[in-house]
């Protein structure tokens, strides 16, 4: 999974190049092992709100790659039928609830979605991810308060990449980081090393159990890097030199790699997994490009049944 | 038919489709004691704490967990107290609830009621005063309501609560203590979009919504006694609004007069005069006029409150200079 | 100073029951020892932003309890001109910059009066007042961040009485409180009986002595009570039985008092002080209905220089 | 002069003000880098972090606590990125600035400017395009600019910033690149309400603002074409608008077109339309009419996006139907 993300982002960044992919990309190369620990706990059921830097997630959580691939070149195909591009993708099918362009907007639609769950008392849950900058908005005190007041079923998942766009965050952060702010909100957190898969998977595993067995939110910090820009588009030349080199070792894919080597797989096994994950994004990224863009009259199209665009346009 | 006012008939509305449909549930600030007007009096204890539910003082988390509630499926009707405290939760309303379903390419529906009630009620000033409908009328995938009888308040609400869109549903301060007929029906719906006739006359229509419906039609009470018979219309939900009826009326009167109690400039007055300009331009026997709010804050003390409230009279004044 | 905070608010109720104060007031009668403790600290220079339950702070702050009494009455020689009334009074001469209709919206407000302090390297503070319930706003968060992110010299002071309107807080609030809050996002924060007017002042002391050495923003947790309803007219029946009796022994006067008369001051002294606030406040609320409404035209009047409604009301 | 983008000759206008006044601050996220679009490239380094500071990602505080540091009378800039994010920031906005000088009697001033940039700008999609001046025409209190020009991107960012009213400040993110003569002058001024002819004609009066005055243009150059010859007029901004200009030009021309990039139901095209034919109803050759976006989000896919934008031959269609 982590090879397909990053597969996928490396094929989209390409198509940003190729001047097909349109709109903004925020890239989440070197923090798939973020989403991939987390949704390993998840099934399809289960709901998930995400971020402007939501490709990996909406993977992990099993949209198609080509109809994201599609979406991303805003053509027919696409899960938002080229509506929403990168920063709207969805996949209800799978219970992916939205990427959002708002920083921060999503902590309350998934409090909500949780408590969705409550009053129809459901057996299934919630995960919010958001950026280490989202902390210091509104809606992140709100979100995890109302959350823990109605003890709903939500794991939030804080992707701690040390940035803010082109910010450090922690100059623009006050206090002791997001894991001290949620338990001061009522909400249990855990920190844990966001590169590394088998900690994340552990750390969910634990804090997902917890939600199961109706114990209320959780909160999971974890600390990665982004090794690209902020945006596709972004040359990021504010970071100190050497600080994305610095960072190679760290790099998710790259340590899952040394572990399954010295678990005994073999490296041919790995470099497939890889070369089957750029083949797949390869045939996602041919079919989109082969793809009709929708018609003009869409625009009108699922806006609202009542005083739609679509019976008079003005 | 029952005598009730226009709060127990919103109450009425909201108990009836709690008791309809399970998916419904309410949650605002105080909502356990009954809100802060009454308007929820007796339906935490009917329906228990999960389906009228308090909430933390907490607007964006109010509006926000109403849109991920509605979008898995739930339909919250969620209060916000005074219109005013809405501005708390902007981003939520318009550019989460508004545009998912759209920019989800259809995969969501939102189907939520965002209560906020609006209006100038003695000096409660600037910031609990606001009419503030036009904004939202401008936001693709909002529908706007405005009642101005118990009826309506009733057979809205409940509309507003079984459609499938985000509605904004604005009810006056001014007007809870109102009382007149409301059908027991528990399927009677008020639909979007159709304008009702207060009152028919040939001579002038004047158009309005919300409170401002009455202070128009005692205007053209009086009016009547100078011999001038001026229509009255209540378009009743400014999006979508009632556009036939009100071009039908002012092709038959030749004159209109949009009143409403919200600022004049940029107010939703000027979608109407604008349109009907645009339409019925060459046919109209005397220009279009709005009377609106002038550009200024309301104040607390009466006469600077007032200074800004579109009065019978005003109203009188200017459909009699319309007929020279 | 309690005695008169309490002496106009209880003028301004009958003034309700008179009906010549027309809008909501949210008296503080319980609360007074709070901006009495935290207020002799500050001076005239310093700064104040006030809630809906302003009337204490800005009487403490010295605004001049006639120009109140004005307001209150929508009167001519109100503070505001009659133009605010009790939620927005205001007195910028005694640096007093405002009472908010919108819960936790002065938070952010206090917090840029502060960045003006720091940028313009004057010497001197901001206090800013809240509610027990305006800890669950987003504005909470974003600007006790803000003034820890910039060191600014500003005392958030949160006047804990158990209630939000109508809603026990503790019901809609989840964590350990205000204080650990503050604490989380980098504001050291101090609790204390809230109806102990000398340990407020004592804590206040602390704080500000802090905040004036430069080191950034402090916290005030006050527990107190509020023995009214939420506003005049509230019959605050959704009170257990028998709670307001229960703080009949803690109301911060009384306890005063007893102080007093416990050092040695006569019970005499005291009264005489009581009927020095009443008198006064007696005199204002005479003067105050003997004022004349401000003319129609004030409604065009302040609202802005260009465009002003007053050039051209439509 | 000096040839200047858009971007640039805002850019010079905050360094000239920064540089005048040292009351004068800017304050946003990630300004420390240039902001988001380079319009703050080189500022911090020439004023220092404290003039030209980076902000946490708290649009509330950012709003927020610019209200309390132009109370106190420092006169911030605030970069709130894009139009959509202000609305996590109305309450401070509409509730707080626009209101604070009024209902505090006169005590307080409040020199803000908000700089947000609006529109359409290449699938950026619905959270990212909207242009809601209209909103903010509504509320009392408020300025509202929305420059088309560089000349007048750096003249009248000067005059917001020298101005003791809060300034809703509109540029549009589709004329960052747009070059211009700029005037060198420290105290070019353009002052608010002065709107600008584009282009003489007897023939209509086209009435625009922010980028659609381009496309306005556009379609004049192609009515001339035709031998239609209309007259384009720049309003700059929006609130105060340039009634006078405007309605001295339709009583010449006797036809009114209003074109804006913004939603056409409630946007301010119907104040003017709705102005301009209560006024000059009875004078008019041809109704009033307006062009502005349908009711919809806008989208991401360009077939999609573009549905929804007015056109150089929309326009140039109406004008010629208003001449038959
Ligand atoms: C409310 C809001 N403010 C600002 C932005 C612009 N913006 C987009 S992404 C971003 C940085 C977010 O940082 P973080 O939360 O750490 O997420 P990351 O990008 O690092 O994944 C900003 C400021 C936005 N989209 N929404
Ligand atoms: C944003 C907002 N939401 C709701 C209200 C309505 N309201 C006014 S006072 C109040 C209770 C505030 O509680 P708290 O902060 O504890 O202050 P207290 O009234 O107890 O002094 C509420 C909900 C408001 N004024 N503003
Ligand atoms: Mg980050
Ligand atoms: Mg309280």
């Amino acid at each position: 999974m982590m090879h397909r993300i990053r597969a996928l982002e490396e094929v989209a960044l390409r198509g940003l190049a190729d001047k097909v992919v349109l709109g903004a990309i925020h890239p989440s190369i070197g923090q798939e092992a973020v989403p991939v620990g987390v949704m390993g706990h998840m099934s399809a059921d289960d709901l998930l709100l995400s971020t402007h830097r939501g490709h990996g997630h909406t993977l992990a959580k099993g949209a198609s790659a080509t109809a994201m691939m599609h979406e991303l070149l805003g053509r027919v195909g696409g899960n938002c039928g080229g509506k929403g591009g990168s920063m709207h993708i969805a996949d209800f099918e799978v219970g992916m609830l939205g990427a959002n362009g708002v920083v921060g907007a999503n902590i309350v639609i998934a409090a909500g979605a949780a408590h969705a769950i409550k009053l129809r008392r459901e057996n299934r849950m919630v995960a919010c991810f958001f950026g280490d900058g989202a902390i210091n908005r509104g809606p992140f005190l709100e979100g995890l308060n109302w959350a823990a007041v109605f003890r709903l079923p939500v794991l939030f998942v804080c992707e701690d990449n040390g940035y803010s766009a082109t910010t450090r965050t922690a100059t623009m952060t006050a206090g002791a980081g997001p894991a001290a702010r949620a338990r001061a909100i009522g909400v249990p957190a855990v920190e844990v090393d966001g590169n590394d898969v088998l900690a994340v998977d552990a750390a969910a595993a634990e804090l997902i159990g917890a939600i199961r067995a109706g114990d209320g939110p959780r909160f999971l910090h974890a600390r990665t890097y982004r090794i690209t820009g902020h945006t596709g588009a972004d040359p990021a030349t504010y970071r100190p030199a050497g600080e994305v080199e610095a960072q190679a070792h760290n790099d998710p894919i790259g340590r899952a790699r040394d572990t399954l080597l010295a678990a005994g797989v073999a490296a041919a096994e790995v470099d497939a997994v890889r070369a089957a994950a750029l083949a797949e994004m390869e045939a996602a990224y041919g079919s989109a490009r082969a793809a009709p863009y929708p018609p003009a009259d869409q625009a009108f199209v699922d806006v609202q049944d009542i005083g739609s665009p679509a019976v008079e346009a003005y | 038919m029952a005598r009730l006012s226009y709060l127990d008939a919103g109450r009425a509305a909201l108990a009836e489709e709690l008791a309809r449909d399970p998916l419904v549930w309410a949650i605002g600030e105080d909502l356990g004691r009954g809100g802060v007007f009454g308007q929820y009096r007796g339906l935490t204890e009917t329906f228990g704490p999960d389906r009228v539910s308090d909430a933390p003082i907490s607007e964006a988390a109010i509006l926000g967990a109403a849109v991920g509630a509605a979008m898995t499926g739930t339909r919250p009707v969620v209060e916000m107290r005074f219109s005013d405290f809405a501005l708390c939760a902007v981003d939520e309303l318009v550019n989460q609830a508004a545009k998912a379903r759209f920019m989800f390419g259809g995969q969501a529906r939102v189907p939520l009621v965002v209560r906020e009630p609006i209006g100038m009620w003695r000096s409660s000033a600037a910031q609990h005063s606001q009419s503030l409908e036009s904004w939202y009328a401008h936001i693709p995938g909002l529908v706007v309501a405005c009642p101005a009888t118990p009826a309506d308040n009733k057979g809205m609400l409940k509309a507003a609560i079984r459609c499938d869109d985000p509605v904004v549903y604005m009810e006056h301060k001014n007007l809870w203590g109102l009382e007149d007929e409301v059908p027991d029906d528990p399927d009677y719906l008020v639909p979007f979009g159709e304008a009702r006739i207060v009152r028919g006359g040939g001579d002038a229509t004047i158009v309005s919504w919300s409170a401002q419906v009455h202070v128009a039609a005692a205007a053209a009470e009086a009016l009547a006694g100078q011999g001038i018979e001026a229509e009255v219309i209540d378009l009743r939900s400014i999006w979508p609004w009632d556009k036939e009826r009100v071009l039908a009326s002012v092709a038959r009167t030749g004159r209109l007069l949009v009143t409403h109690e919200a600022v004049a400039v940029a107010g939703f007055g000027a979608e109407i005069a604008a349109t009907v300009a645009e339409r019925l331009g060459r046919d109209l026997k005397t220009p279009v006029r709005r009377l609106g709010a002038p550009r200024a804050p309301v104040g607390y003390a009466p006469p600077v409150e007032d200074a800004v409230r579109v009065s019978r009279d005003a109203i009188v004044a200017a459909v009699t200079e319309m007929m020279r």
